[in-house]
């Protein structure tokens, strides 16, 4: 709906690589992000005043985390931010991947301690997997999505069991479907699928009959 | 006299996935010294569907009849879930009717769900008859429903936009008798299992975990209330109209198996409460509506959840701007809640670890998706 | 105390239940009685199918296979149709989509057979569980227009 | 001739004694199987209609033949012994457990006649020796069939059953000291002289007994060793056709026995009220009443854990059991001299 998404919906389109640097640009104006891919399917619909103040109220939290994040990690650590609906989304660079979510969850002023859902995406159009990871704070009560991008080929990210338990299987599961490596995990065997399967399901280009 | 120890071996032993209490194909593989179980893995993944690579083929309409296979104890919220989601990604506006027929299922339906529980729980523990009592009541829960979407157990009954038939006529009065007939029988149950000593000596104080373990786990539900911790869904982020409803949260205190015990119990009664004040504000009007015959999700990113009746039921939804989700990715609270077990095992004997793992109440077909 | 209290509660409980009416089904001797929504397996009306091929497409799993040639009036009638009930969820979406009410749920349910092919149910048959549904629940045979309207009245979406 | 054959027991060796004695062994295993097939089937019924349920109903009328049919059905199995197992002692385990099963009802006097069953005049500690090498037998079915599931549960019940022997034999001694004899017929006619079941000055003994014996018998609470959510079926996990029914049978025999012993020792035997006659029928009554308390507790409660269950029998029955022979000596002393 907004800056992220509109990237991910022209990168799709001409399927030239290259995720444009978001995070050198300031946020896009609300209206015109939210109104764009709505144009696309039907014709814009009138939105609510509710509406704006909630995706406003989105847009200065992100400004918020950017800033903390930013300040803390300097300006290479995000890839890109932007709204996705009224959710703050981070990208991360890879190699801020650890310490980005370690800082988010032990921060006492952030405490993002609960790991909310952890799903992985793959992009062949883009060429990475993303995986995302959404996060709330149980202490003031906010939510936050850090994704991470890594290539196709040889798709490798640092594991967060050191910082949440409940990784684990998650990561088992990211790894068994999309075949991304997670380093540092302490068990990364398949979960679903059986230990000699070949392939990894949900990645896009996987085919059943290549299986025989 | 030779004063060498008594030397003792640990056996691994195989529990599952056909045994009768791992509540389907789920596979433990502990190492046992004596009785005691020195470490404990889970083996998942016997009921793998791939219902998330399925849903990419699928129109949304077409995923619905999957939802309902994942916690086939409650399919009725597992429909709400995946609607919900759909509906705030697209902000279709859903009739008042449909609305509160939607709380009013799913409500019986996490009713449905924690009777099952009950039932199964006593069952692990050695007793029978909560579990015949528990089917006796989910029997009529059951009826209902299959008055109601004409099914008994897989409900496909919600669509984006509404729900697919509106009640029959005599269904809202059902259920009203049906509440003080269900709270009765409440008290039996309490009566029967609350208060006995053998069940309070096999419950209390076994298994237990602080809440800081939960939240890093990422559990939800009744698994991470038995913590004390407030987190309800329905109260947290509301969804549909449950801001409408007075309802409490009930919480533990512990976090042990007797907390997730009668947390279950508690909240049958204000999901009953929630019903009662359903059935009350329900008025007429349509049930379905204005949705595009064929959905189309707008591009971009989507995370929904509703409170399942194991926990946080959340969808993921990547959109492409086409009928078809581009990724469709479910958050199972099962599948969450049940990575805690061989942290909880440890060091317990085998008993136990029935105890424990009837406690996090879980539905494999939840699990392996 | 308390506890041994506690013990005879539940004594007590069980004990109460032994008098009570049993609520057994007698299942073979005594059919169960389905709602009239019952997603139960389907029927079909040839005469009414226009082939326009919607719920093979809506199908979740892909089990059902229809074809239709034209006749003489250059309108579709169908030719076969085919329900492959190994994979059928009997979800109901293919009788939500039919124009024509051509295929809808009836209350039959039992399906065991010795075989995968013979779960395999082709239009006769289909068509032949309608005419026993029917009489079930004393429906008319008339006309198939009539049928369609009882249907809906039974379901409650006249 | 009849007077020798029905009551060979008091009677010297002869012929015919030796026909009593050998009709009286097949009669009583004929009668004692009849009575277990049917106290299957009523515990199916009982706890059926507990649970709202009909209970078995499809075999014969009432699903009366339904224990028959299963029984039969074990006979013509195949008898299935694992590859891994060992072989002799896998055959031999059953019958190690039902032998005693059986032996014990030699002493349970049914009537005051005691056609077909010998009066002992050490009954009651007969009765007690021969139940515990029915312990053997469960342990070796456990440990020979190689299987991990068996022989926790053989390994249960052994320390279940041992321990629990010890409060189920202090429980008993209390009525021994009220009757001066461990002769089981004497104990009843104290019983019947003094107008008085044991239940009454021995309370607290019959409520250890009443715990002592349902864990002997391994039924709920207490039936751990073969805790059918945990341990699958426990020591006979691996067993199937009729050797899974021996050890089926011995354990209803066992009920049945552990039933008339109640009877015998705390119910005062075969007297009716008001000195009606029909020995045998107030027997059977008691007995049944026994029986029945036995499938109520099974409907009602879930299963104790194995160290809870450990713990009762240490810390709380074996201490009762033995204050309640301390108050049967207080009650010998000043109240019951007979």
């Amino acid at each position: 709906m907004t800056e992220a998404n509109e990237n991910k919906q022209t990168t799709t389109a001409d399927t030239e690589a290259a995720p444009v640097e978001a995070a050198d640009k300031p946020a896009a104006p609300v209206k015109t992000a939210a109104a764009k891919p709505a144009a696309a399917a039907k014709p814009p619909v009138e939105e609510s005043p509710e509406t704006i103040a909630k995706r406003a109220e989105a847009q200065k939290r992100l400004d918020e985390m950017k800033a903390i994040l930013e300040d803390k990690f300097g300006e290479g650590a995000l890839e890109e931010t932007g709204l996705q609906k009224f959710q703050p989304t981070l990208v991360i660079k890879p190699e801020y991947w650890l310490p980005v979510v370690t800082y988010l969850a032990h921060d006492e002023s952030l405490t993002f301690n609960y790991p909310e859902c952890f799903a992985g995406t793959d992009y062949p159009a883009k060429g990475f997997i993303e995986v995302a990871l959404y996060l709330y704070s149980m202490s003031n009560g906010r939510f936050i999505t850090v994704k991470v991008r890594t290539p196709r080929d040889n798709a490798e990210v640092d594991s967060l069991c050191s910082v949440f338990e409940g990784a684990n299987w998650e990561e088992r599961e990211i790894y068994d479907l999309l075949g991304v490596n997670f380093k540092g995990h302490p068990n990364l065997v398949r979960i679903m699928m059986d230990d000699d399967y070949k392939g990894h399901p949900l990645r896009k280009d996987f085919s059943v009959w290549e299986q025989q | 006299m030779a004063t060498t120890e008594l030397r003792t071996e640990e056996m691994l032993l195989n529990v599952g996935p056909q045994h009768p209490s791992t509540h389907g194909v789920l596979r433990l593989v502990v190492k046992v010294d004596g009785e005691i179980i020195r470490e404990a893995t889970l083996v998942i993944g016997y009921l793998h569907r791939g219902t998330e690579k399925l849903a990419e083929d699928l129109q949304y309409t077409q995923i619905i009849p999957y939802t309902d296979r994942l916690d086939y104890l409650a399919a009725m919220i597992n429909n709400h879930a995946i609607v919900n989601a759909v509906e705030q990604a697209m902000d279709l506006q859903v009739p008042e009717r449909a609305e509160y027929l939607r709380v009013i299922v799913a409500e019986l339906n996490r009713i449905a769900s924690h009777l099952l529980f009950l039932g199964a729980y006593l069952l692990d523990l050695g007793a029978m008859s909560p579990f015949l009592y528990a089917f006796q009541e989910r029997e009529t829960i059951t009826q209902m429903f299959n008055e109601i979407s004409g099914a008994r157990l897989t409900y496909n009954y919600m669509r984006v936009g509404g729900v697919k038939w509106d009640a029959p006529p005599g269904w809202i009065d059902k259920v009203r008798a049906y509440i003080p007939h269900f709270r009765e029988k409440l008290k039996m149950y309490h009566n029967l299992v609350t208060g006995n000593e053998v069940f309070l000596g096999r419950v209390k104080g076994i298994g237990a975990y602080s809440q800081e373990k939960a939240l890093g786990y990422g559990l939800s539900g009744i698994n991470l209330r038995s913590t004390g911790f407030k987190w309800d869904i329905r109260r947290n982020k509301p969804y549909s109209i449950y801001d409408r409803f007075d309802f409490d949260i009930p919480v533990g205190k512990n976090g042990d198996c007797y907390d997730r015990y009668i947390c279950h119990m508690m909240e049958m009664e204000e999901s009953l409460k929630i019903v009662e004040k359903a059935v009350e504000q329900i008025q007429d009007g349509p049930v379905m509506g204005k949705a595009p015959k064929i959905l189309r999700v707008p591009a971009g990113e989507y995370y929904a959840s509703v409170e399942g009746a194991k926990g946080e039921l959340g969808i993921y939804i990547v959109s492409d701007g086409k009928d078809k989700p581009y990724r469709f990715k479910l958050r199972r609270p099962s599948f969450i809640n049940l990575q805690i077990l061989p942290e909880l095992m440890e060091g317990q004997n085998v008993a136990n670890m029935i105890a424990i793992l009837g406690a996090v109440d879980i539905v494999l077909g939840e699990v392996d998706a | 105390m308390s506890g041994v209290l506690g013990l005879l509660k539940g004594l007590g409980v069980t004990l109460g239940q032994l008098p009570k009416k049993k609520v057994t089904l007698m299942y073979p001797d005594v059919q169960p009685e389905w709602p009239d929504r019952y997603r139960g397996v389907h029927k079909l009306m040839p005469d009414l199918c226009i082939v326009c091929n919607q719920c093979a497409r809506i199908c979740p799993t892909s089990c059902i296979s229809l074809s239709g040639t034209r006749g003489e009036d250059r309108k579709l009638h169908l030719e076969t149709f085919d329900i492959n009930f190994e994979i059928c969820i009997l979800c109901d979406l293919c009788t939500e989509v039919c124009p024509t009410e051509a295929i809808q749920m009836t209350d039959t349910f039992e399906l065991a057979e010795y075989n995968r092919d013979a779960i395999y149910k082709d239009m006769n048959w289909l068509t032949e569980n309608g005419k026993q549904h029917a009489l079930r629940k004393g429906l008319s045979l008339e006309s198939t227009e009539e049928a369609v309207e009882q249907n809906n009245q039974l379901e409650g979406n006249a | 001739m009849w007077n020798n054959v029905l009551h060979w027991v008091d009677q010297p060796f002869t012929s015919a004694t030796y026909l009593g004695m050998l009709l009286g062994g097949v009669l009583t295993l004929a009668i004692t199987l009849g009575a277990v097939t049917y106290t299957i089937y009523g515990e199916r019924k009982i706890i059926g209609w507990m649970q709202g349920r009909v209970g078995p109903n499809r075999v014969g009328p009432f699903g009366l033949m339904q224990s028959i049919a299963d029984i039969l059905k074990l006979l013509i199995k195949e008898d299935i012994v694992p590859a891994k197992a060992d072989k002799a002692l896998f055959m031999i385990a059953p019958i190690i457990t039902y032998v005693p099963a059986f032996a014990v009802l030699a002493v349970i006097p049914y009537t005051f006649h005691h056609y077909f069953t010998a009066r002992l005049n050490i009954g009651v500690l007969y009765y007690i020796a021969l139940s515990s090498i029915s312990i053997i037998g469960i342990v070796l079915g456990g440990w020979a069939s190689n299987n991990k599931y068996a022989i926790i549960g053989g390994l249960r019940s052994a320390a279940q059953m041992i321990s629990y022997e010890i409060p189920l034999a202090l429980s008993m001694l209390g009525v021994v000291l009220l009757s001066g004899s461990l002769d089981i017929t004497r104990i009843i006619e104290v019983q019947q002289q003094n107008g008085l079941w044991n239940v009454f000055p021995q309370i607290l003994g019959f409520i250890v007994f009443l715990i002592a014996a349902t864990a002997e018998l391994a039924r709920a609470p207490f039936d751990l060793p073969e805790a059918e959510s945990e341990l699958v079926s426990g020591y006979f996990t691996e067993y199937s056709g009729f050797r899974f029914a021996f050890y089926m049978l011995s354990e209803y025999v066992y009920l049945i026995a552990m039933a008339g012993l109640a009877a015998a020792l705390f119910l005062g035997g075969w007297t009716g009220p008001f000195g009606l006659g029909w020995g045998w029928f107030w027997y059977a009554i008691k007995s049944f009443l026994f029986i029945f308390l036995m499938f109520w507790l099974r409907a009602t409660m879930p299963r104790a854990r194995v160290d809870q269950l450990m713990g009762f029998a240490w810390k709380y029955l074996i201490p009762l059991a033995i204050l309640n022979l301390l108050i049967s000596a207080v009650e010998k002393l000043y109240w019951l001299k007979g």
